[in-house]
């Protein structure tokens, strides 16, 4: 294992058994995690990257199991552990995950501060004395004001961005290495998002964790990510810094998520689209699960899966485009000079 | 909060008041009068006397407040006082009926005649409003010091007054009142009992003849126990009276020796008796099971969510839905018989009777047993919802273990919907307890229904009715407080509005 | 454009909508005014809890109003009126929903959910001329006319949606309400939908009542925009005028909120957060006033000043 | 990165993937019929076909069905042929009739009156069926109707929870009771005095449904085409409470049953010439011990009925539920 890497997942699959079949949710993805880096997980919803995640911490659901490959965690094997008693000292303590709902993932009939310094009590061993204090503290650092009033007060009494706020010190009280955002400003309004977003990366200053930050839009993680997964139907179909998808990307389906983000249309011109819809999980992929739609698609899309290849160290994606055999095809035109275009817009306002 | 309160307690009343005049009405309208008498052995007895049996019956109607009887002698008086004419006399003749018709036009009596003796005596249907309004008018009644009106006893003192009394201690104790002993405090539930204000629920009739309703309800039954009295100075006086209960009893009614012990003319007193009450034994058992069958259901359906879809769980549904699915008589009879025999407890509750603890151990446990399958069924569905919910996976991925989720989480969450069906049970063990009671012959009000029903013991029908019916709007009222104490979300005020 | 000159399709003036009684009563909007126009994509903007939603179920007539009045075509159609003229303004405005599973019969075949308005109105003289409406209808949202007989559940998002706008369209309607469209959808599938409201604002002229959280997806489908906050319309005016001046400093904060698909420009750029106690409206109150020719602002005279001042 | 990935299966960009049958053919851009991604290519749904299958799924199911069906034919066939009669005491003098414990004659035993339990058996069965069904269906028609109404409308509201608000608080065994013993015995008494109050407990059941359903988007919509409100709740709203119904009547059932046979136990309830399970429980309850048969074959066949309408009612609301067809 590289000294890098907090985690390393290699070759992993993940199925579910769904009324007699074996559904596979996961398909052979291989990634690793870097220290203190934010890695962001792009995809639709069914494209497994909320699955995944629940690998790293044995939440899958009853019916689901890791059918092959690997994940490590700084010298455990979490593909191993089986039982929730293993587990109990990797969750919270080791990886953390805050959730999309902050108006649900709150217990409504504790009190706000009891349910921060429950993990405080846990976590750090503090009394119940010293983990009030730590946990009024934690709600200051997120930004709750008047806090030694409010932590007596229940969640129905907090606004969703003020609950999304204490769902991260109650992340944080867990003093995590690794935290897992699973789309955590989804639910939230935009403005109350970049407050969130601004608030995640301030602490991830401060307290050095490593972030997985999973969302479906591409445009929330440009300010927040240092390398971004694509993810289609339980693949990973291209991998890079956050500079390389968004200047550089090299699938049709990257190219086409960022040439339907509204932000880069003009006015008057239709929007570019992606026809069709995500493939269902029950039906057997042959070839590039995104061939039906895919309107650069080759024959070989549809009789063979394509292979992971390397566009730079950093970068790299899953399709038959980057065979030396393929045509040349250069990618939208929209998308061709995206920061060009990105600048113009945003010097209007 | 208070508002809203006060506004409930009032629906309440209003619906124990619309229940019992329903009740009310339809007893008295729909069932014959005369059916009052189909169980009465008297009726039998009298048969050849007739005008007995008129003088009976219409005593009986009169109390059950079917109608206003007035006999020879009394009707004489009252016409004698109202006339000032004092040559009439219930003697037939013309002379005398045209004076006592003439009275009886006037207040709406009609004059009947004795079949042998031929004397006149009067009577008055009621109508259905105004025998509801006697048995409302004389629901409530509150004792004062001027509540005792004794011509032959103008000296009555009145007053109130705390004081160390030498029968039952410190209490407040009143003269002129109908009971001595205004407040007073004993050892036994609730250890603090007043005495100022009573229920009157009319009078019960053929069973238990002659008493009032609530007596029979709620006054101690079985054999008569001798208690000892300690008076100072090293009196001791052992005596099967209930002292707590000393009423005022007038002069003519008083005998000497009462006079003697007490030294005052509260001498009309009941016994102490070894049983309790039909009511309490009602409340014993239903307390008992109530414990019972939460201690029962809350683990199995706590382990059956925490182990869904394994071994117990499934076990654990089968027996639910073979509880259910059974009907409730087959199911006593079978635990009674397994009882029986296997453990050797009596199979009727007379048997050993109330003072051995062999009696109460089948019914309790089969009324506790008979309400386990509704409360797993729901609790378990509770834990099921809430371990679905966001806070439990969040828990989860903070690092709680699974001990600690359930523990401090879901259960509690679980429990809300509970405490508020906690009423609910309530009801329920007030139906479970007419047929236990029923099956063990166990002297409670459970038992007691039918047994008025079969007995055309109206006045206790609706005496029962009542009584059930308070309980049941109470616990409702108690569930929503108890609610509101457990959800920190729940305010009654807006609840009311939705 | 001289909006003067334009014709005036649904006009909302002084509107107040409050939920509850007593105590706890709760005022979701108060004075909204505003006009659109015929044949234009007319946006709402604002975050939850703003009262965008309630205003668009006010047009539709399922929010009951308190105050003030709703006038389409010339008529005003909210408070009372005869359940016969309810009825025949219920046809010619429609709505088209937020998320797409909730908003469809799960237990009806997509015939019966598209044609559930057609027999409301007796809208065809023949079985077959229905059947045929409804067969183009599901051409016209890009689905196959073969999956008439099928149920909702079976579709996926993006298909419920076009499902969701055919049930709207068929019924010819005049003004569509669409609520958060695209909200609920998957991100490859909301330019679909986009799309498809243009299409339909092109040929056919409908006028869209469009309600949004999202600027980025409003300022390319709108003609004109108004931002609203806690039940007041704070700013209104056309889109490239509102992105290019925006005035009122909450408009100024949600622009700065929108995630920018540049991570050059998204990790240099600041959020502004918006404080609304920097309004001091203790002695002068404020009002909406046109600011610009076709730009409104929510403020009071002394702002006004300023704000004036700022654009020269 | 590199050595975290399978290594042979990464690529260098641009070189050529060695692989089997892929041709430099291949390698053309091929058109997309846009319709294509439309279709839906899984078969055709059915309600109601999904029920019956996911019913007929489980051999318990199919075994209680056929314990039912049996019961059913019994109770309602065997009397018209054993021409039994509570009040027939032909053989009450024919001792040898009397207390026969089962056997090839009498399968079922014989009672102190030489009756056959057998016949007795069948003809309490029919009229305990009976009442448990005709009761369980007025209550549920009632129920259902009254609480559309009342979900729906908010002047019906709030009349009628201030009765049920009475209602409610009063045990209905009370009711039950109190009102068979003031309009008498009898079969259709019965049933009245049973379903007088019990549609109230449905209906607030049912009112509770309605309001969850009614704030759902899909009824919004439906008013935003101008559908009448009945139309909303036949074919919006009532469709979706199938499986909340037919459990509802699966519990119902049972307790209908269960309450008659208590009735009869107490004396009150059917008149005194209708056989029924509950009178003759109650009337051979003290042989428990002597002929225990005369006891425990009328529980046991009480049981078996009331278990076997309730589990079927159980499988088929759970297989009315369309959450478990997919």
């Amino acid at each position: 294992m590289n000294d890098e890497n907090i985690l390393e997942v290699k070759n992993l699959n993940v199925s579910f058994r769904v009324r007699g079949s074996e559904i596979e949710a996961i398909h052979d993805i291989s990634l690793n995690l870097k220290k203190h880096e934010t890695l962001a997980i792009v995809g639709e919803s069914g494209s497994g990257k909320s699955v995944l995640t629940k690998a790293f911490t044995g939440m899958l659901e009853q019916n689901g199991r890791i059918s092959h490959g690997t994940i490590d965690y700084k010298g455990t094997r979490l593909s191993d552990l089986r039982v929730n008693k293993q587990w109990d000292k990797i969750r919270g303590k080791e990886i953390a995950t805050i959730f999309q709902d902050p108006m649900t993932s709150l217990d409504p009939i504790h009190t706000i501060g009891s349910q921060i310094s429950e993990v405080v009590v846990k976590h750090q061993k503090k009394t119940k004395k010293e983990a009030k204090k730590i946990a009024i503290d934690l709600m200051e650092k997120t930004g709750i004001p008047n806090a030694v009033k409010r932590y007596n007060e229940y969640p129905f009494e907090y606004s969703g961005g003020m609950r999304q706020r204490i769902v991260i010190a109650i992340a944080l009280a867990c003093r995590p290495e690794v935290l897992i955002c699973d789309e955590p400003t989804t639910a939230l309004d935009v403005t109350i998002q970049a407050q969130i977003l601004d608030l995640i990366k301030e602490l991830q200053e401060e307290y050095k964790f490593t972030i997985i930050f999973i969302t479906h839009d591409l445009g929330v993680v440009a300010s927040i990510a240092d390398r971004i997964a694509v993810m289609y139907s339980g693949r990973i179909i291209e991998i890079g810094t956050c500079e390389e998808i968004f200047y550089d990307s090299r699938h049709p389906y990257t190219w086409n998520l960022l040439s339907s983000l509204p932000q880069l249309a003009r006015k008057g011109e239709e929007l570019k689209s992606i026809p069709g819809t995500p493939p269902s999980l029950y039906k057997k992929i042959v070839g590039d699960a995104f061939a039906p739609r895919n309107q650069y698609a080759m024959s070989v899309d549809f009789k063979a899966e394509p292979p992971m290849f390397k566009v730079t160290d950093t970068h790299y994606a899953k399709t038959w485009l980057l065979d030396k055999r393929a045509p040349k095809i250069q990618k939208p035109e929209v998308i061709q000079n995206l920061h060009q275009h990105m600048l113009e817009m945003t010097a209007e306002n | 909060m208070k508002k809203y309160l006060f506004f409930r307690i009032l629906r309440s009343l209003l619906s124990i008041f619309l229940v019992t005049t329903i009740t009310y009405i339809i007893i008295y309208s729909l069932i014959p009068k005369r059916d009052v008498f189909s169980q009465d052995p008297l009726i039998q007895k009298l048969a050849s006397r007739p005008d007995k049996l008129i003088d009976y019956k219409n005593n009986a109607y009169h109390n059950m407040n079917y109608l206003d009887y007035y006999d020879t002698e009394t009707l004489v008086n009252k016409v004698q006082k109202a006339t000032s004419n004092t040559d009439v006399s219930g003697s037939h003749g013309k002379k005398n009926f045209d004076i006592l018709n003439k009275w009886a036009k006037k207040n709406g009596f009609k004059i009947k005649t004795y079949p042998s003796s031929k004397r006149y005596y009067a009577i008055r249907d009621l109508p259905l409003w105004e025998r509801l309004g006697r048995f409302y008018g004389n629901l409530v009644k509150i004792d004062t010091p001027w509540s005792v009106q004794d011509k032959n006893n103008p000296n009555l003192k009145r007053y109130l007054k705390i004081e160390n009394d030498k029968w039952v201690g410190w209490a407040l104790v009143g003269s002129g009142t109908k009971y001595r002993y205004q407040i007073y405090f004993n050892k036994s539930f609730p250890f603090i009992h007043q005495n100022i204000i009573h229920f009157d629920l009319g009078t019960s009739y053929p069973t238990f003849s002659g008493t009032s309703v609530l007596d029979v309800i709620a006054g101690r039954q079985g054999a008569t126990v001798s208690k000892k009295y300690n008076l100072g100075h090293g009196v001791i006086i052992n005596s099967a009276d209930n002292v707590y209960t000393r009423q005022y009893q007038s002069k003519t009614h008083r005998n000497a020796f009462d006079y003697d012990r007490y030294k005052d003319s509260y001498t009309n007193l009941d016994q102490n008796y070894q049983d309790p009450s039909m009511i309490g034994t009602s409340f014993r058992a239903g307390i008992f099971a109530l414990i019972i069958s939460y201690a029962i259901s809350i683990p199995m359906a706590f382990f059956m969510a925490r182990f869904k879809g394994k071994l117990f769980d499934k076990v654990g549904t089968g027996v639910v839905t073979l509880l259910i699915a059974i009907p409730s008589l087959a199911f006593i009879y079978a635990f009674r018989y397994i009882g029986a025999q296997l453990f050797g407890l009596p199979d009727s509750f007379p048997t050993q009777g109330a003072s051995s603890f062999a009696s109460w151990v089948m019914p309790t446990v089969i009324l506790g047993l008979l309400s386990v399958s509704g409360l797993v069924i729901w609790f378990r569905r509770y834990m099921i919802d809430q371990q679905q919910s966001d806070y439990v996976k969040f828990a989860r991925s903070k690092g709680l273990t699974d001990n600690e989720i359930y523990r401090k989480h879901i259960f509690k969450n679980a429990s809300i919907p509970i405490v508020q069906n906690i009423p609910g049970m309530i009801i329920g063990l007030i139906e479970g307890a007419t047929i236990t009671e029923n099956i063990f012959a166990m002297p409670g009000m459970g038992k007691m229904l039918p047994d008025a029903i079969l007995a055309h013991n109206n006045s206790i029908v609706i005496g029962l009715v009542f009584i059930f019916t308070t309980i049941g709007v109470l616990s409702v009222l108690l569930g929503d407080i108890l609610m509101v104490i457990v959800d920190p979300r729940i305010k009654l005020s807006t609840k009311g509005d939705e | 454009m001289n909006n003067s000159d334009r014709e005036t399709l649904l006009s909302i003036k002084d509107l107040e909508i409050t939920f509850g009684s007593g105590n706890s009563k709760f005022v979701a909007v108060q004075d909204v005014n505003f006009d659109i126009f015929k044949g234009e994509i007319f946006s709402l903007v604002g975050e939850s809890g703003s009262g965008k939603t309630t205003i668009g179920r006010a047009v539709l007539g399922i929010n009951p109003t308190s105050n003030g009045q709703i006038i389409f075509e010339g008529k005003q159609i909210n408070g009372k009126i005869s359940s016969k003229e309810k009825f025949e303004t219920e046809r010619k405005i429609q709505m088209i929903f937020q998320d797409p599973s909730a908003s469809l019969n799960e237990r009806a075949t997509i015939d019966y959910i598209i044609s559930e308005g057609l027999y409301n109105y007796k809208l065809f003289k023949s079985e077959e001329e229905r059947v045929n409406k409804v067969k183009e209808m599901l051409e016209a949202v890009g689905l196959l006319p073969e999956q008439l007989y099928r149920y909702p559940h079976e579709f996926s998002g993006g298909q419920r949606q076009r499902i969701g706008i055919a049930r709207a369209l068929i019924m010819n309607p005049d003004l569509v309400v669409a609520d958060e469209p695209i909200s609920a959808l998957d991100m490859s599938i909301r330019a679909q939908v986009l799309n498809l409201l243009k299409k339909f604002q092109r040929e056919q002229g409908i006028t869209f009542l469009f309600v949004a959280h999202d600027l980025s997806v409003v300022r390319y489908i709108s003609d004109r925009i108004a931002v609203i906050r806690a039940g007041r319309i704070l700013e209104l005016a056309e889109t490239e005028e509102l992105f290019k001046n925006p005035i009122h400093p909450y408009t100024k904060s949600l622009l700065s909120a929108i995630p920018i698909p540049d991570p050059r420009i998204a990790k240099s750029r600041k959020n502004i957060v918006y404080d609304p106690s920097i309004h001091d409206y203790s002695t002068k109150k404020p009002k909406f006033i046109e600011i610009k020719p076709g730009h409104f602002v929510y403020c009071n005279e002394t702002e006004a000043e300023e704000y004036k001042r700022d654009l020269k | 990165m590199q050595e975290s990935l399978n290594q042979a299966k990464v690529f260098e960009m641009g070189t050529v993937v060695p692989a089997n049958n892929i041709t430099e053919d291949d390698f053309t851009v091929v058109s997309l019929n846009g319709k294509e991604n439309e279709k839906i290519d899984t078969p055709k749904y059915s309600y109601w076909g999904s029920v019956a299958k996911k019913f007929l799924f489980s051999k318990i199911t199919i075994f209680m069905l056929i314990l039912m069906l049996v019961i059913l034919l019994m109770s309602f066939i065997q009397p018209f042929f054993s021409g039994y009669s509570l009040s027939n005491v032909g053989n009450i003098n024919d001792f040898k009739a009397r207390y026969n414990w089962p056997s090839a004659k009498y399968w079922f035993g014989t009672d102190a009156n030489g009756n056959s339990l057998f016949d007795a058996i069948w003809a309490g069965a029919r009229t305990s069926i009976s009442i448990g069904v005709i009761a369980s269906l007025i209550t549920e028609i009632i129920g259902v109707i009254i609480g559309s109404i009342w979900g729906v409308s908010k002047k019906v509201d709030r009349i009628m929870l201030e009765i049920y608000n009475v209602i409610s608080n009063v045990p209905s065994l009370l009711i039950i009771i109190v009102l068979s013993y003031s309009f008498g015995n009898g079969f259709w008494n019965l049933i009245f005095a049973m379903t007088c109050t019990s549609w109230i407990g449905t209906a607030y059941f049912m009112r509770v449904q309605v309001m969850i359903m009614r704030e759902r988007e899909y009824n919004v919509a439906s008013k935003t085409l101008g559908t009448p409100m009945r139309r909303i709740i036949i074919r919006n709203i009532l469709p979706y409470l199938t499986s909340v119904i037919v459990t509802d009547i699966s519990m119902a059932l049972p307790s209908f049953i269960s309450y008659e046979v208590f009735l009869s136990f107490l004396g009150v309830g059917l008149s005194q010439n209708v056989p029924s399970l509950g009178r003759l429980i109650s009337q051979y309850s003290p042989y428990m011990t002597t002929y225990p048969y005369l006891f425990w074959l009328p529980v046991l066949v009480l049981a078996l009925i009331t278990i076997s309408l309730y589990i079927i009612g159980q499988r088929l609301a759970d297989a009315s539920d369309p959450r478990t067809h997919m």
